[in-house]
């Protein structure tokens, strides 16, 4: 399919690096002033944009293994380019997917929390204000004016920190309107990432690390092309802008829910 | 006390009775109007919803009782559009029940949105795309016609029909009242499908996704299909129920079978669908996202796949083949078994397309997420239960609900009264306003 | 909803979409004004002939 | 005209009428939606300009360079400093977390002074002039009774000028006493200062090795400075460097190994001494560095191939013959090879000869001063402060020993031992500590057996905390004088353990203080000019700020223009310096006492009988366990399997779980001969059976409300047991039992 | 089908027997009652006016709080006196955000004395800048928390100027009332002087789709083909679903409103 992106913002997650330290976690929730409650274990109930997942293997001691997987929002273009599963069902058009980015965003003060796009999300990225965000006294000091604080009500999910594309555009405004250089946009958790695991950029443009690590194959949604990348539930059509890449087998094979006997029918022919 | 508004030539209880009655039900009322207020004010952190449940009991709930009321709508189309004279006697009824259905179905989507106040943008900055717009909009217009049928029969209350203007109100209304049901009946067509294409459209979710035509899943088509097929069961409950409540016939036996009849044939072909669907889902469609059918009914405490034979056999074979056969239809017993058990099947339908989609994994990383509901969200829930019983119980006792009533049901007339009343009963039941 | 709204543009989904919604409403709307006109009409002049 | 009930209707209905002809419902439907989008409750951040300052992180000993965007005067972000020599631009979680530390419910807000008992919570705010005088005149009085002995110190570090002042100030007024809290740091100093005769860091090339032996070195739990071995980590993975775990629990390191060799705890030292018997007998030493560099090495050489043969290796640890002898080659042939210890985050000290027997393993593979090795890298030496006026009074008391018996004649070399502190206290056995000086330390949380630490400090008349937070400590303590937090302070910050680059990063105020703090070193100065005479002479500056800039002198500007001072890469220095012992040269045997590097069980507490488990310890880089305890944001990134509401999960092997008769999640009592506590239970295939593990960094009982009470304090659980060669707290665990409620 | 006059006569009679039977005081106030058929359409005509004054004259005043600005500024005598117009004092600074309103700091580079005799800024110099102290001034034109509103992509990229969007204020001498929203708090001007949310000129009034109104016209001007009828664009946008490959012409940037996403205009 013809791919009308000027650009395709994603995201590179090396599992094998990613300690699961939860510094993008932090990182996130720091720049985009997530507010946090005095019991956040009920993880269905925690905002978290990143979330870092842990996956195991399923084996006995000694054998078992164990890794870390940090989900933003995958920004899925779906099938044909903007048919994300959580675009098209939001009632209000409280959110969008733009052609200019590639990312999906979203009006807090227009949503009114139906939480559809919630139940359409196979990610669970998107997150629901179940309460008034409320700073202790003093503490919302350190707010950003760049990233409105949500109120209770509505549903909020990573926004690539889109701010970020626009600050940097005013400064590339500033000179002339150039064109943004790869290092001028990057988004809090990876330049937060203690172990360099994330890599973000533009999946469109060649020179970008992003697209040399994966390879996507723009001709067929998005498709990684370096054997060792793999996207998040990449059947079920979401085409997502977040890749991962493990040497780890079984974590590749943990990216996507495979019939039992589909498994060994497909061990030749991928991952060659 | 109230007997000026009570219709003529029928029994109602006394007024202390009843209004202790209203009282009873009104605690009910009030305690799940409490719940409301505590979500408007508070916000839905007062509820067990989370951000895998986003959507759950209320959700339910509404589809539930906008299946169960599409008898409204379906009686109305085979009344009004088919001509099937025996519904005349229940389809007051009917739209009634529709009428509280839906002003339920609305009141709990108000309660479950996370900004009420904003509601209003789902109709002015309306996505098209979304299956939600089309049943915000489909639901609300709907509701229009619901009452713009129910409202003649307000009009014919005794002292209302008095003043000339809602008299030729009601009248010209009743006039017309075809052209509204056929478009509430294209209307509900619409959002019944909608609220299907609702989780049908989830492609990002293998258990409530299916493949359908041009925009609309298969599942659009079965929700309107079981809602109708339905839904005049859950009509002719509420009716047997009210029966044994006032202890009174009040339906004609005719009218009753017919649409039990209708209805049998409709669940029949329905579930013969649903079952087609079924098959090919979990054959078909789950398989190519990589989803065994088993997948769907393991691992967790409460999905098991008793919850597919229970709503398609049990609930759906069963009641079909009971109603389609005259000895089912003859059997009191029988007709009771097969009509709570097509509730009760459509209930669950919708249940498992609200609740288990949001409780089936989808990343194989993740867990079945399972929610119970906090007494705030039972108690709302209840509301419009309790609201609906106290609305039946006003119509019943002020307004002509049930035209064969009186024929059915003589009442000793008092010495004076009996002269006034009795020329007036034939040609009273003739012109009902229903039959207009 | 309305074509001045910001999300409006003049597509397939809107047309087939707000053009049911709109039928149904002006159906809707014509039929009850038509009643309410006519009721009101009726009205009067039953209430004048049963003056007489 | 009479109003009836139809004209009032028919005036309502055209009131209604009127009304949907009026803007009147839509304006007010639409502002009451604009209402909700700007809740009056919902913060709006005011915007600004913005503008970025350098500083440098302190919240622990990872010491990472920051980069604070500011809005106006607010500090909006934390991010990690470019170029910086530790972080290189990454951060960890509690650094970015910092600014909640800032603005938090938790800090002071100025000083304070007990008024109800202790550590109940009552307190008077009272004035800067009042808290100094109030010190200086109970440390007048001590002095003047001749007991300036009985005066400590517990700091959380001894390096760079704030904790130098304040060992400065003990000695100038005649105390011994000044504690560093403890960690593998003291182990590793320990066994340079035997084995190679210096006082040195060790310093770890890890972008030139290429083979990674861990015992137990949590790499990626904050071992070392954090971010920086994670992204040594990242770049042993781009560069195929094999990375082996040795550990009984399967930590995120061990998972990120290339092999993940679980052990029976305590027995690393067992592990190394049967690698060295392996390499020696198969002959696969660096012969060249042994015989040329090395001292004593048949003394040793005799005891690894007596005592350590596979087979009873194997025994011992659990890991059978055939993996010890695979793994010894492997280490031995791979060309820049390194062994590395200290348990979990290296929060604890390991026993000296565990810490020599692994660096024992380094000197065979004479992976020593060279590219890919180990270092021994000294402190830049730039503090250069006037000799120390001492009079009679601080003479005298200069003579006393310490109280922790640290530079005794039984722990000659160790130099701090603040965990024979309380026991030391509580015995009576020397002289009664009368007044204890806490800055950036949390002992009263950190120290294992809580309970006895509490005990102890309750033996102290008085108890000053320096602290910004309301933590453990200051709680409990009669004074809080609150320092500035560290984005409100200068404060030079040399780099951290494991480190080769000679550096001194500058911490500085990003935002002005917040509240009525004062900076620890200004207390210092201006506590040690209230005692007068030597005391006060020996502290000539007027400020800190006027002492830390006089101390750095030149290299002063070049702090504050790149954040840093850093010296040449120590490579060469190290190589000439590094083997300062009597022979010149490497010992495998203390020449002083006989000490060999071997496996010396430590003999945790607790009887095997009554507590057929083990428990131990683990850590988490989402969980802070240091001075500082977790900010909001860490909490919320603590796993639901770790902590749920307010109770903490035990890790434990199905194995041991289904023997106790426990499910996973259920709720279960975890008893170890110094308490119980409950738990619930997690089963967990990553950990050995037998063992039970409970994570660091739970259990505060201050703080805030969002970390105070939630989970276990893992200390109050574990007590130290003494090394008997370093005197250190060689503790990795205790034995325990678990039962259903 | 029954007819359509049988229970409207029914009825009647109906209510004509029953005053019959209960002839004392129902009679009374029917009779009354259909005598007063001008005075129910009267009160009607009452209920329209009253309610039509209430929302069109009486609301508006209720709605808004008038506030004054701490002192008046005269823009165009200051404009007299800086070189590079309004960007002298709302200047852009390095990094591309817009500095707004001024800071005290700025104009301390002028006012630290007191420069003439004018009252306003006397006050200034002695309530403000000598006591250091921010001016709480009103902005008529502050956006919206949500708003994400980059100046220099309209006034460096676009090149637009500052009068296309707020007017004359530069030529103003005098700042006006600040009226403010009691409900929302935001200023009049926001949602427009107007109460109806009719417009003359496009700072009278911005909202959403004010900021729309540009872009798509400008958007149809980027594609080159003018300002496109909604017919043409109709046109254009069935073709595109039945061919999509054939039309070259791109979009906005969003999918679904083929305008600008969210995230261009709100954070």
């Amino acid at each position: 399919m013809k791919n009308n992106l000027n650009h395709r913002f994603g995201m590179v997650i090396d599992l094998d690096k990613c300690t699961g330290c939860g510094s993008c976690m932090v990182a996130c929730m720091a720049e985009n002033n997530v507010p946090f409650r005095k019991d956040e274990s009920d993880k269905l109930l925690s905002i978290t944009w990143m979330r870092v997942f842990r996956l195991n293997n399923g084996k006995p001691f000694p054998e078992t293994d164990i890794c870390y997987l940090p989900r933003p929002c995958m920004q899925c273009a779906g099938l044909h380019e903007g048919h994300s599963p959580c675009v098209s069902v939001c009632p209000a058009t409280a959110t969008d997917y733009g052609m200019e980015t590639g990312i999906v965003s979203q009006i807090y003060t227009r949503c009114f929390g139906c939480r559809y796009c919630m139940a359409s999300c196979p990610y669970h990225s998107r997150y629901f204000n179940w309460w008034d965000p409320i700073w202790p006294d003093g503490m919302e000091k350190y707010l950003s004016p760049n990233v409105s604080p949500r109120m209770r009500g509505v549903v909020e999910k990573c926004s690539f920190c889109y701010h970020r594309y626009q600050l940097a555009k005013d400064k590339a405004f500033m000179d002339g309107g150039r064109e943004l250089k790869e290092n001028e946009y990057q988004t809090a958790c990876t330049q937060a990432c203690p172990a360099n695991a994330i890599t973000f950029g533009d999946l469109n443009n060649p020179d970008h690390a992003v697209h040399r690590m994966v390879k996507p194959d723009l001709e067929h949604g998005g498709r990684p092309q370096n054997p060792h990348a793999f996207r998040l539930l990449e059947r079920l059509g979401t085409n997502p802008k977040v890749y991962y890449l493990s040497s780890r087998k079984w974590i590749r094979h943990a990216g996507d829910n495979y019939l039992k006997n589909e498994a060994k029918m497909k061990k030749p022919v991928h991952h060659g | 006390m109230d007997s000026a508004l009570i219709p003529k030539g029928v029994k109602r209880c006394p007024l202390w009775q009843f209004l202790l009655f209203i009282g009873a039900v009104g605690i009910v009322l009030l305690w799940g109007v409490y719940a409301m207020l505590l979500c408007w004010f508070k916000g839905l952190n007062q509820t067990n919803m989370n951000d895998y449940y986003g959507f759950a009991l209320w959700i339910w709930a509404d589809l539930a009782v906008i299946a169960v009321g599409g008898g409204a709508f379906f009686t109305g189309l085979l009344r009004y559009i088919f001509g099937k004279d025996e519904l005349k006697n229940i389809i007051n009824y009917a739209v009634l029940i529709g009428f509280i259905c839906y002003s339920s179905a609305l009141l709990i989507l108000a309660i479950d949105i996370g900004q009420p106040l904003r509601g209003w943008f789902i109709f002015w900055h309306a996505n098209v795309h979304s299956m939600l717009t089309e049943v915000a909009f489909c639901l609300s217009c709907y509701f229009g016609v619901l009452t713009i049928e129910y409202l003649p029969l307000v009009l014919e209350n005794r002292q209302i029909d008095k003043v000339p203007f809602f008299h030729h109100l009601g009248h010209n209304m009743h006039e017309i009242m075809a052209v509204f049901a056929a478009t509430g009946a294209f209307l509900s067509f619409f959002h019944q499908g909608s609220l299907g294409g609702v989780a049908g459209v989830l492609f990002g979710r293998p258990f409530a996704y299916r493949e359908g035509v041009f925009i609309w899943p298969w599942t659009f088509f079965l929700f309107t299909w079981s809602a109708a097929a339905c839904g005049p069961c859950f009509t002719i409950l509420v009716t047997k129920i009210t029966e044994k409540v006032t202890r009174k016939k009040l339906v004609k036996d005719n009218a009753i079978e017919l649409l039990a009849k209708i209805s049998g044939w409709m669940i029949l072909t329905y579930i013969i669908a649903k079952t087609v669907d079924t098959w090919y889902w979990a054959t078909v469609t789950a398989p190519s996202k990589g989803f065994t059918l088993m997948e769907f009914y393991s691992n967790n405490a409460l999905y098991g796949i008793w919850i597919l034979v229970a709503e398609i056999l049990i609930c759906g074979y069963i009641p079909a083949f009971i109603l389609i056969t005259k000895k089912g239809r003859k059997n009191p017993l029988g007709v009771w078994i097969a009509i709570i058990l097509a509730v009760i099947g459509v209930c669950l339908n919708r249940w498992v397309m609200v609740l288990q989609v949001m409780a089936v994994p989808v990343m194989t990383f993740d867990h079945w997420a399972l929610y119970y509901p906090s007494w705030q969200e039972v108690a709302t829930t209840i509301l419009p239960v309790a609201y609906g019983v106290i609305l039946i119980a006003i119509s019943y006792r002020y307004l002509p609900v049930f035209p064969n009533e009186a024929e059915m049901n003589p009442i000793e007339p008092l010495p004076e009264e009996a002269a006034a009343i009795e020329p007036s009963m034939a040609p009273e039941q003739e012109l009902t306003p229903a039959e207009a | 909803m309305f074509p001045f709204n910001f999300e409006w543009i003049w597509d397939m989904g809107h047309t087939v979409f707000m053009g049911g919604l709109w039928y149904a409403l002006t159906i809707i709307g014509i039929g009850m004004t038509y009643c309410i006109i006519k009721a009101a009409i009726d009205a009067s002049k039953k209430n004048g002939e049963h003056h007489h | 005209m009479k109003i009836g009930r139809r004209e009032f209707l028919s005036f309502v209905i055209g009131g209604a009428a009127g009304t949907a002809l009026s803007p009147l419902p839509w304006k007010l439907m639409d502002d009451s939606s604009i209402w909700t989008q700007m809740w009056p409750w919902t913060p709006v951040p005011e915007n600004g300009e913005a503008s970025y300052v350098n500083s440098v992180c302190t919240l622990c000993p990872g010491r990472c360079g920051i980069t604070v965007r500011k809005i106006d005067d607010r500090a909006v972000k934390i991010e990690g400093m470019k170029k910086y020599p530790v972080n290189d631009g990454g951060l960890c979680l509690l650094g970015l977390s910092g600014l909640q530390l800032l603005y938090g419910p938790t800090r002071i807000k100025g000083p304070l002074k007990r008024s109800g008992k202790r550590g109940q919570g009552d307190w008077e705010r009272i004035s800067w002039k009042e808290a100094i005088s109030e010190i200086v005149e109970k440390l007048g009085e001590l002095r003047e009774k001749g007991r300036p002995q009985s005066v400590g110190a517990i700091s959380g570090s001894d390096r760079g000028t704030v904790p130098r002042l304040l060992e400065r100030l003990l000695t100038a007024y005649g105390s011994p006493n000044f504690f560093r809290m403890a960690s593998v740091r003291d182990s590793y100093e320990l066994t340079l200062d035997i084995m190679q005769g210096v006082q040195a860091l060790p310093g770890f090339d890890f972008e030139n090795a290429d083979f990674i032996l861990s015992f137990g070195s949590d790499i990626l739990e904050g071992w070392g400075s954090p971010v920086q071995m994670m992204r040594v980590n990242s770049a042993w993975k781009s560069a195929g460097v094999k990375v082996i775990q040795i550990e009984p629990r399967l930590s995120n390191t061990a998972a990120k190994s290339d092999k993940w060799i679980p052990i029976n705890p305590g027995t690393e030292a067992a592990l190394a001494m049967g690698l060295a018997h392996v390499i020696i007998k198969e002959l696969l030493y660096d012969n060249g560095f042994i015989s040329a560099d090395t001292s004593r090495f048949d003394d040793w050489k005799q005891l690894v191939i007596d005592e350590y043969s596979p087979d009873s290796v194997a025994a011992v640890t659990g890991i059978d013959a055939g993996t010890i002898v695979v793994l010894a080659r492997r280490f031995a042939n791979a060309s820049k090879p390194m062994a590395i210890c200290g348990r979990g985050d290296g929060t604890h000290p390991v026993s000296l000869t565990e810490c020599m027997a692994v660096h024992a393993l380094n000197a065979l593979t004479g992976n020593i001063n060279k590219k890919g090795g180990i270092f021994a890298v000294s402190d830049p030496d730039y503090i250069h402060w006037p000799e120390i006026e001492m009079d009679s009074t601080a003479a005298v008391g200069m003579q006393h020993d310490r109280l922790d018996g640290a530079g005794s004649r039984k722990y000659p070399h160790s130099r701090y031992l603040l965990n024979r502190l309380p026991e030391s206290i509580l015995s009576k056995a020397l002289y009664p500590l009368e007044a204890l000086f806490i800055a950036d330390a949390n002992p009263l949380y950190t120290l294992t057996d809580t309970q006895d630490t509490g005990k102890a400090f309750e033996k102290i008349p008085l108890v000053v905390s320096f602290s910004s937070f309301m933590d453990e400590t200051a709680r409990h303590a009669d004074l809080i004088l609150p320092n500035h937090v560290y984005l409100e302070r200068y404060e030079d910050v040399p780099m951290p353990f494991g480190m080769l680059q000679q550096a001194v990063g500058l911490a500085r105020p990003v935002v002005e203080p917040q509240l009525d703090t004062r900076h620890v070193g200004d207390v210092i100065i201006e506590t040690a000019k209230g005692l007068g005479g030597s005391v006060a002479t020996s502290f000539p500056w007027k400020t800190y700020y006027l002492c830390l800039k006089e101390t750095l002198g030149e290299k002063w500007q070049a702090m504050v223009v790149n954040g840093f001072w850093s010296g040449s890469k120590s490579i060469d220095q190290a190589l000439k310096t590094s083997f300062d012992t009597a022979s010149g040269k490497f010992e495998f045997v203390d020449p002083n006492t006989g000490l060999k590097p071997q496996f010396k069980p430590v003999q945790i507490k607790g009887d095997e009988r009554q507590f057929p488990l083990l428990l131990m310890p683990y850590d988490s880089i989402r969980l802070a366990h240091g001075y500082i305890g977790d900010p909001p944001f860490m909490v919320k990134t603590v796993e639901d399997i770790v902590l749920k509401h307010n109770d903490v999960f035990v890790e434990v092997n199905p194995k041991t779980a289904r023997a106790a008769g426990l499910n996973d999640g259920q709720r279960a009592l975890l008893g170890t001969p110094l308490g119980t506590a409950k738990v619930r239970v997690r089963l967990f295939e990553g950990i050995m059976p037998g063992i039970v593990a409970l994570p660091r960094g739970l259990g505060h009982t201050a703080y805030d409300d969002y970390l105070a009470g939630k989970g276990i304090n893992v200390n109050t659980l574990i007590g130290p047991v003494e090394d008997p060669d370093s005197g250190m707290n060689a503790a990795w665990g205790i034995r325990a039992k678990l039962s259903k409620i | 089908m029954s007819t359509s006059d049988g229970p409207a006569k029914k009825t009647i009679k109906d209510a004509a027997h029953e005053t019959a039977v209960e002839p004392d005081t129902e009679g009374k106030i029917q009779k009354q009652d259909k005598g007063s058929g001008g005075s129910i359409i009267l009160f009607f005509i009452f209920g329209v006016f009253a309610s039509l004054i209430l929302g069109w004259i009486i609301f508006p005043k209720l709605l808004y709080v008038k506030k004054k600005q701490p002192i008046d500024f005269n823009h165009a005598f200051h404009i007299t006196q800086v070189d590079n117009g309004c960007e002298s004092c709302h200047f852009f600074r390095e990094d591309g955000t817009f500095s707004g309103v001024p800071k005290l700091d700025q104009c301390i580079d002028c006012h630290e004395e007191i420069q003439g005799v004018d009252r306003n800024e006397i006050k200034f110099v002695e309530d403000y800048v000598s006591k250091y102290r921010q001016v709480p001034w009103l902005i008529y034109s502050k956006q919206p928390n949500c708003v994400f509103f980059s100046h220099a992509a309209h006034i460096k990229g676009a090149r637009m100027d500052c009068v296309t969007c707020h007017g004359h204020i530069g030529e103003s001498t005098s700042l006006k009332v600040y009226e403010q929203n009691r409900i929302t708090g935001y200023s009049r001007d926001i949602w427009g002087k107007n109460i109806a949310g009719f417009k003359k000129n496009p700072w009278d009034r911005m909202k959403m789709d004010d900021c729309a109104e540009c872009h798509q016209r400008d958007a149809a001007d980027i594609e080159k083909t003018n300002i496109k009828s909604p017919e043409h664009r109709y046109i254009d946008n069935i073709i595109k679903v039945f061919s999509p490959s054939s039309l070259s012409l791109e979009k906005g940037d969003s999918v679904q409103t083929q305008k600008d996403a969210c995230f261009v205009c709100h954070k």
